[in-house]
């Protein structure tokens, strides 16, 4: 009970203690607008990419199609926020992106989650795929053109705090009976079932979840940037977040962490490479995965209870 | 025939195979029995060269093994019927077979091998359309076995051979096993099943958790009352 | 007078001129016209000594930056530009949406950018209709060239029935057809769309076929369309296809064949042909074949105008301060650019003559004013 | 005679072309320990799969008499067969490898502690109070069987006979009634398997549950049940009680073979 | 009615590309089962090829084809050696990414050398338009179509009858086993990259002539319709490939026809997901469910 509170405790704190830290370090002017992008971009990313390393790494649901709901999150403030331009209006749009990406989630989910491992990837990005096509063709959404113009409601306070609370929940949700039964899925469905695990409710559950965290980084990062359009949220889009989770670790948070801020800081240095920028990233992306086929972390997890506890870590 | 010397495996930090060493002689029977996870399946896999050895030499008829890639080893007379059978699902009988002889280049014995296989087992010749996969598992083992004979093995490593078959199977298989042997080829046999694989191999080997603790006849171990204890299930 | 003003970047011993462009991704053909034309002007304005700012000379120095046609990162490439590089003044985003992505940093920098090819009406407007102080473009906005292809279309081809075909994967297309529309007051037989990348057009066209119709309109850029005038020719239909500035490049003949580019026209505020009236054009055309072995491209004449409006504007204000550069980007008046003579009106949209060219044979034969 | 449990009648079942199953009636009552035997191929594990759920049938119905009274189970799922009492282990061993063994075991008892899904991402007490029981009735069910040394280890770093073990500790975990055994034996020597046989009997007495087990290693099964069912291409070729069937000619021609 | 006859060759020629594409993509996922995104940019590879050495070293058409089959062959192999064989055994996502990273490279470090400009391929067959009544097919789309049954018969055939054939098969269900039978699996492997690949050299230059227009970026759709209509045709199976690729060309075609061209994409997914929801490994593919 003590180990729990006190590792609860170092948690908030060093969360408290990031925001202080940027907060500080922006008021001293080291962190100019170039800078905030890349961190809010970062914070962004992980909570796309949390969201799609619990579908992916803890259910074993292997989707690809992770744009397509971080897409409605985004149209939701994109078409919202300009005619409701309070902060009230964005979290309202927010609310409302989440609500429909759970109810596109369980419209994609239901049945395509009966399909095993590259084929239910391949159903996922084509869901994805016929949900870009819609906003492209669709008179609210404003076509190809996308929205521009969209009010500033986010600020990079904002991406952090929301960044932490997805990152509690999603962790939350690992750490209880549904985190458990999505891993005994992922592990041994059959087996799952026997236990009397209800493995189609269990499996939506987490894709959903994950769905509703990428509405959130949609809507965010439309707050944000400012600007959206259906190309944002291609195909591509959602192999970049597919990235940050194996990069990280499939399996871990924290590797989620690691990976979106190593790539962030990659991205960023690489613009001053001009033209050569996506040949090094590329090379890169090929170098780390063969020199590191489980991702940076693996499936470890930073944790704090561990440090209080006697016992070694358990070796692989 | 084949030697093995101061054999060491590793999986990654745990060592599985520690320092062991045994021989078997042309055309002999040699059992190599043990409890779960002695490390026996391991030293067949490093002997077929599916894994390496850490340290140690495998030598057969003069030629060392430890650096020689799978392919060359069936090349050079060595087959394995694996734990677990192995055979090609979504293949047929008949092409599991083929695939048995891929390294074959005398086409014009082809014909004869497939006869002696299909004497050995009768019920292959029978499903020799049927997918491997629709197989029992008593018929699974004997189209593996049909499968390591099709490459004219002159060793043939046998991995549990009897696992999960119905007693009446595993007398047949234990039958074809002295067959096979009779017929030229040298066996070593891996079995859970004690009891039966002494009592038909020349020699036998003890092994436990990595290392080789007795050895002898079939007939001195059968009758050494520390194995009697451990792997025989006491008075049977 | 180094600190004239307390808001904006200053330059310093040269003048730092940022671009923000598509150099990967799928708009990088684009982006890299953008970038060959950037650097001719660049090269040649050096060569000459630099931009005059008080009684100096100054050199320009590119800071180019790749925002591999994303959105986010076009946003993070204009603060590291104006930021960190400290840019008086940006060149780019080729398309509108990495262009309105920049914006928010650009104006909170207070640096002004032109874009060579943003098209998007919206472009450089608030969401009030006020206009972006520092945003500006050196082509036409969608529009006026789609109205213009309408009028071109009734007035000059007589055209009763049209079908349309929308390039639809970008702004460019559906823009233009939303104009198009909106001033043709002819049919429009049939409507259909295509994406950037499609190769084939055969079931469309084979569509149209039995359709009476009088002409296509068609607005999207060389690559497809080059295609699309191939595949039509192929498949028998003989109507004219009228497109817009995207496809005035001389690779349109070279994909379409140039049996096959008859009776194709685009509306164009650039001519290869302009070469005999617009001196600055000429000088462009002869030093681009020089330096690239091609024909320019209208996507390079336009970058490189965007440099000249620069150029022009300190020039004109006196001062590399990028508050007095968008100042003289705002009042730019008779700028004698390769894509015509430009006057920046309030909306920060230049106002320029446009022409329609004639492909016969693959040729630019004949051009036409439309009023 | 004792009461019934589980009751399958006429049960059929066909893979395609192939009569796994034809025709199958058995029934198993409280408290019993039932062994099934046959030849490989003969449908012993089809018949566990049908029981179960996991496969379903063609024909036959399967009865479960819960407190609740009889409840038909074949069309349900295997979720819902284990919820109403029914568990199992598998003939290739299927924990899940990369979780620990407490984990396995809190796994199997999802559905006996309900902690509620908002209030475990908002980390309310119920949560806790929840999760705490959940863990201390799984670290006792572990102590019965002489886990708790590994309770932290992932199931694959466990030995096989041990792997065997932890499967059987997670099917009671589910708190069944009738408890199917598919091999337990397989690859396990006879030192081993005599410890096997302790543990079957410990669990069918201490947990008041029936047991039913498919084996091959006749030490195991003629020393430990009451009452056998033999299986032959998919039908019934015996039932009795061991010493019956030993000494039954049928079984002996097609399964124990001559010296068994 | 002639236009539906019309529009069936338009759809009949347009999926033979995405067969041709597909058939590449069902042969490495076979037997590696890796979904090697790099696929379509060895096609764009085979295209460049074909460009330069009819431009350059004015190779004839069949020269030019065979010379890129060859080339994309060895392109392949060396991808596969480089890049996926030092993950034969991590996780298969990993492979992934690395297969994402590959197509990058290719994609950029194409545009980096030689522009992301499009160009216009080099014309070295002369268009013919046959005209059969009103309906008309071009000697193009015959010889394409023609390549794509062609090259799918003999697939089948060194699948099925040959020795390395079976080797394929054999590797692709168990690669232990097949270790044990004798069969070199890194020999395997590799001839069926070098395979896969030399389809799509082959793609490269028959599109190439066909669209008349190549850049570095073209693989990039097709290369994800290819996979789509490998996977519609069950992943693995030839006859699977061309069938799912003939699939989607002619659903293109009708969407486009009935003029919901806008929607073209989203139909072609959406027929994806019907059909696998009705057939859970697509049309020819083994739902092999796991024996308990
Ligand atoms: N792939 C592997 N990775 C890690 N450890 C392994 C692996 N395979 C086997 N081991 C370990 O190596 C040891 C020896 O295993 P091996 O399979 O050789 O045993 P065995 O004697 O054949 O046992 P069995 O009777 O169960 O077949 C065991 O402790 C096992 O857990
Ligand atoms: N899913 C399936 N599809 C097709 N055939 C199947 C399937 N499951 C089992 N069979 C077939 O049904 C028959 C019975 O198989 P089952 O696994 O029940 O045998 P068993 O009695 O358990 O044998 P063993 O002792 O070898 O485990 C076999 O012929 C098997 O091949
Ligand atoms: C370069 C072009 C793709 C840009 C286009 N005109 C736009 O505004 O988006
Ligand atoms: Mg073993
Ligand atoms: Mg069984």
């Amino acid at each position: 009970m003590r180990t729990r509170l006190k590792a609860n405790l170092v948690w908030a704190g060093l969360m408290i203690f990031g925001f202080i830290l940027i907060d500080g370090l922006e008021f001293a002017g080291i962190i100019n607008t170039f800078i905030e992008n890349m961190l809010v971009t970062i914070g962004i990313n992980v909570i796309l990419a949390i969201g799609l390393n619990l579908i992916i790494g803890f259910s074993g649901q292997f989707s690809l199609g992770h744009a397509g709901f971080m897409a409605i999150g985004a149209y939701a403030t994109g078409i919202i926020t300009p005619t409701i331009t309070t902060i009230g209006g964005f979290y309202l749009s927010m609310f409302i992106g989440v609500i429909i990406a759970i109810i596109a989630a369980l419209i994609v989910g239901i049945p395509t989650l009966r399909l095993r491992g590259d084929y239910l990837a391949i159903a996922t990005m084509g869901a994805a795929e016929i949900i870009r096509l819609l906003i492209n063709n669709l008179k609210i959404t404003n076509g190809a053109a996308g929205i521009f113009n969209i009010p500033a409601l986010a600020s990079w306070a904002t991406v952090y705090v929301i960044m932490c609370i997805t990152t509690i929940m999603t962790v939350n949700f690992i750490h209880s009976r549904s985190g458990r039964a999505i891993m005994a899925i992922r592990e041994d469905e059959i087996a799952a079932e026997a236990m009397g695990l209800n493995t189609t409710r269990w499996k939506l559950a987490a894709f959903v979840f994950g769905a509703a965290t990428a509405a959130v980084g949609g809507s965010l990062h439309a707050a944000y940037i400012q600007t959206i359009a259906p190309s944002d949220f291609n195909i591509m889009a959602s192999i970049a977040i597919l990235i940050i989770v194996v990069l990280g670790g499939v399996g871990s948070i924290t590797g989620t962490f690691v990976a979106a801020i190593v790539l962030g800081a990659l991205d960023t240095i690489l613009q001053n490479f001009g033209t050569l920028r996506m040949i090094i990233y590329s090379l890169a992306l090929i170098l780390i995965m063969i020199f590191k086929p489980a991702g940076l972390l693996g499936t470890w997890e930073l944790s704090f209870k561990r440090f209080n506890r006697q016992e070694v870590a358990d070796h692989e | 025939m084949l030697t093995v010397k101061d054999l060491v495996v590793n999986y990654g930090a745990i060592q599985a195979v520690k320092k062991v060493s045994f021989d078997i002689h042309t055309g002999e029977i040699v059992t190599l029995i043990g409890a779960n996870g002695a490390g026996k399946s391991t030293i067949l896999k490093t002997i077929s060269g599916i894994l390496r050895p850490t340290s140690g030499q495998i030598t057969y008829q003069q030629q060392s093994l430890q650096k020689v890639a799978a392919p060359k080893i069936v090349h050079a007379g060595i087959s394995q019927v694996p734990e677990g059978r192995h055979i090609f699902p979504g293949l047929s009988v008949q092409e599991n077979l083929q695939l048995g002889a891929f390294l074959r280049r005398d086409r014009a014995n082809l014909a004869q091998s497939y006869q002696d296989v299909y004497n050995y087992f009768p019920v292959l010749k029978q499903r020799r359309h049927q997918d491997a996969a629709t197989l029992s598992g008593g018929e699974q083992q004997m189209l593996a076995m049909g499968r390591a004979l099709m490459a004219k093995p002159k060793l043939m490593l046998l991995d549990e051979p009897s696992m999960g078959l119905a007693p009446i199977f595993i007398q047949e298989i234990f039958t074809i096993i002295q067959a096979i042997n009779a017929a030229g080829t040298t066996v070593l046999l891996i079995e859970q099943n004690a009891k039966q694989a002494l009592s038909i191999a020349n020699r036998g080997y003890v092994l436990a958790s990595g290392h080789i603790k007795l050895s002898g006849t079939g007939a001195e171990l059968l009758a050494n009352p520390a194995v009697q204890e451990a792997y025989l299930g006491g008075k049977l | 007078k180094s600190n004239g003003s307390s808001q904006g970047n200053t330059a310093g011993k040269t003048i730092k001129i940022g671009v923000n462009m598509e150099l990967s991704g799928s708009a990088a053909g684009y982006g890299e016209q953008e970038k060959q034309g950037i650097q001719l002007a660049v090269n040649q304005i050096n060569k000459q000594g630099g931009i005059k700012v008080g009684n100096t000379k100054k050199k320009v120095q590119l800071v180019i930056r790749d925002n591999k046609t994303s959105n986010t990162t076009s946003a993070s490439v204009a603060a590291q530009l104006v930021n960190n590089d400290k840019v008086v003044a940006v060149v780019g985003p080729a398309a509108t949406n990495a262009g309105t992505a920049a914006i928010p940093n650009m104006t909170k920098a207070a640096v002004p950018s032109v874009s060579p090819s943003a098209t998007d009406p919206g472009y450089t407007l608030q969401k009030s209709g006020k206009v972006q102080s520092y945003i500006f473009r050196a082509c036409y906005q969608n529009n006026f060239q789609g109205s213009s292809a309408a009028t071109f279309v009734t007035k000059t081809l007589k055209a009763k029935r049209v079908a349309i075909l929308t390039d639809n994967s970008s702004d460019y297309g559906t823009g233009l057809t939303k104009a198009f529309k909106k001033a043709y007051t002819g049919t429009v037989a049939s409507s259909q769309t295509f994406q950037e990348g499609d190769k084939d057009f055969n079931a469309i066209l084979t569509a149209l076929k039995h359709k009476k119709i009088d002409a296509i309109y068609a607005p999207g850029y060389y690559s497809e369309l080059g295609l699309i005038i191939k595949q039509a020719r192929q498949a028998g239909i003989k109507v004219p296809i009228v497109g817009s500035d995207g496809m005035a490049d001389a690779k349109l003949a070279k994909i379409a064949g140039n049996s096959n580019a008859n009776n194709v026209y685009y509306t164009t505020p650039f001519s290869t042909k302009s070469g005999t009236t617009n001196t600055t054009a000429a000088k462009f055309l002869k030093a681009f074949k020089a330096k690239y072995h091609t024909t320019a491209p209208t996507f390079s004449a336009l970058a490189y105008d965007s440099v000249y409006m620069i150029k022009a504007a300190i020039e004109k204000e006196d001062s590399a301060n990028s508050v007095k550069i968008a100042n003289g980007l705002a009042s730019l008046k008779n700028f004698k650019g390769v894509t015509g003579t430009i006057t920046m009106n309030k909306q920060h949209n230049p106002e320029k003559s446009i022409v329609v060219e004639k492909l016969t044979n693959g040729i630019v034969k004949q051009t036409y004013n439309v009023k | 005679m004792s009461s019934p449990l589980l009751t399958a009648t006429q049960l059929v079942k066909n893979f395609g072309g192939l009569n796994a199953i034809s025709n199958v009636s058995v029934h198993f009552d409280q408290n019993e320990l039932i062994g099934l035997i046959g030849p490989n191929g003969a449908g012993k594990t089809t018949l566990f799969n049908l029981l179960t759920g996991v496969t379903p049938v063609s024909a036959g119905t399967i009865s479960l008499y819960t407190d609740h009274g009889v409840k038909t189970v074949n069309g349900q799922t295997p979720a819902q067969v284990a919820q109403a009492g029914v568990s199992r282990t598998f003939q290739n061993i299927r924990l899940f490898k990369e979780l620990t063994v407490l984990d396995n075991v809190r796994i199997a008892m999802t559905n006996h502690y309900h902690e509620g899904f908002i209030s475990s991402l908002l980390r309310t007490p119920k949560f806790y109070r929840t999760e705490t029981a959940m863990t201390v009735a799984a670290e006792k069910l572990i102590a019965i069987f002489d886990l708790s040394a590994v309770a932290d280890q992932p199931a694959k770093n466990l030995p096989y006979g041990v792997q065997r073990r932890l499967e059987i500790v997670r099917a009671l975990a589910t708190k069944p009634k009738l408890l199917f055994l598919d091999e337990p034996a397989a690859g396990m020597n006879p030192e081993e398997t005599a410890d096997l046989t302790r543990l079957i009997r410990q669990i069918q007495q201490d947990f008041h549950i029936t047991v039913v087990l498919i084996e091959h290693d006749m030490s195991l099964v003629m020393t430990v049940v009451e009452r056998l069912y033999v299986l032959e291409h998919g039908a019934l070729l015996a039932e009795g009680t061991p010493r019956e069937i030993q000494q039954n000619p049928a079984v002996i021609k097609a399964y124990l073979g001559g010296d068994a | 009615m002639q236009t539906i006859g019309q529009q069936l060759i338009n759809g009949l020629s347009l999926g033979s590309i995405y067969a041709l594409l597909a058939l590449g993509y069902t042969m490495v996922y076979g037997i590696i089962k890796l979904i090697n995104f790099a696929h379509g940019d060895i096609y764009m590879l085979g295209a460049f090829w074909g460009y330069y050495v009819i431009n350059v070293l004015h190779f004839s058409f069949i020269a030019a084809m065979l010379s890129a089959m060859l080339f994309c062959a060895l392109v392949g192999v060396i991808i596969e050696y480089c890049a996926y064989r030092p993950l034969r055994h991590s996780p298969r996502i990993t492979a992934l990414i690395t297969a994402i990273g590959v197509s990058f490279l290719l994609e950029n470090g194409m545009s980096y050398l030689f522009t992301a400009n499009t160009r216009s391929f080099p014309q070295v067959i002369k268009t013919v338009t046959y005209h059969l009544g009103s309906l008309q097919i071009s000697n193009v789309q015959l010889l394409i179509l023609g390549t794509a049954c062609g090259l799918m018969l003999l697939l089948e055939l060194i699948i099925k009858k040959t020795t390395m054939g079976k080797a394929m098969r054999a590797v692709a269900v168990d690669p232990t086993a097949a270790q044990l039978v004798g069969i070199n699996l890194n020999h395997t492997i590799s001839f069926t990259f070098a395979l896969g690949s030399a389809m799509a050299g082959a793609a490269g230059v028959l599109i190439g002539l066909y669209y008349n227009s190549i850049d570095p970026l073209m693989g990039m759709t097709p290369g994800i319709k290819a996979f789509v209509a490998a996977v519609i045709g069950g992943i693995g199976s030839v006859p699977g490939a061309s069938l799912g690729g003939f699939i989607i060309g002619i659903l293109e075609t009708a969407v486009q026809a009935i003029g919901l061209s806008a929607y073209k994409d989203a139909v072609v997914y959406l027929v994806l997901i019907v059909i696998l929801l009705v057939m859970p490994a697509g049309i020819f593919g083994k739902n092999v469910k796991e024996k308990v």
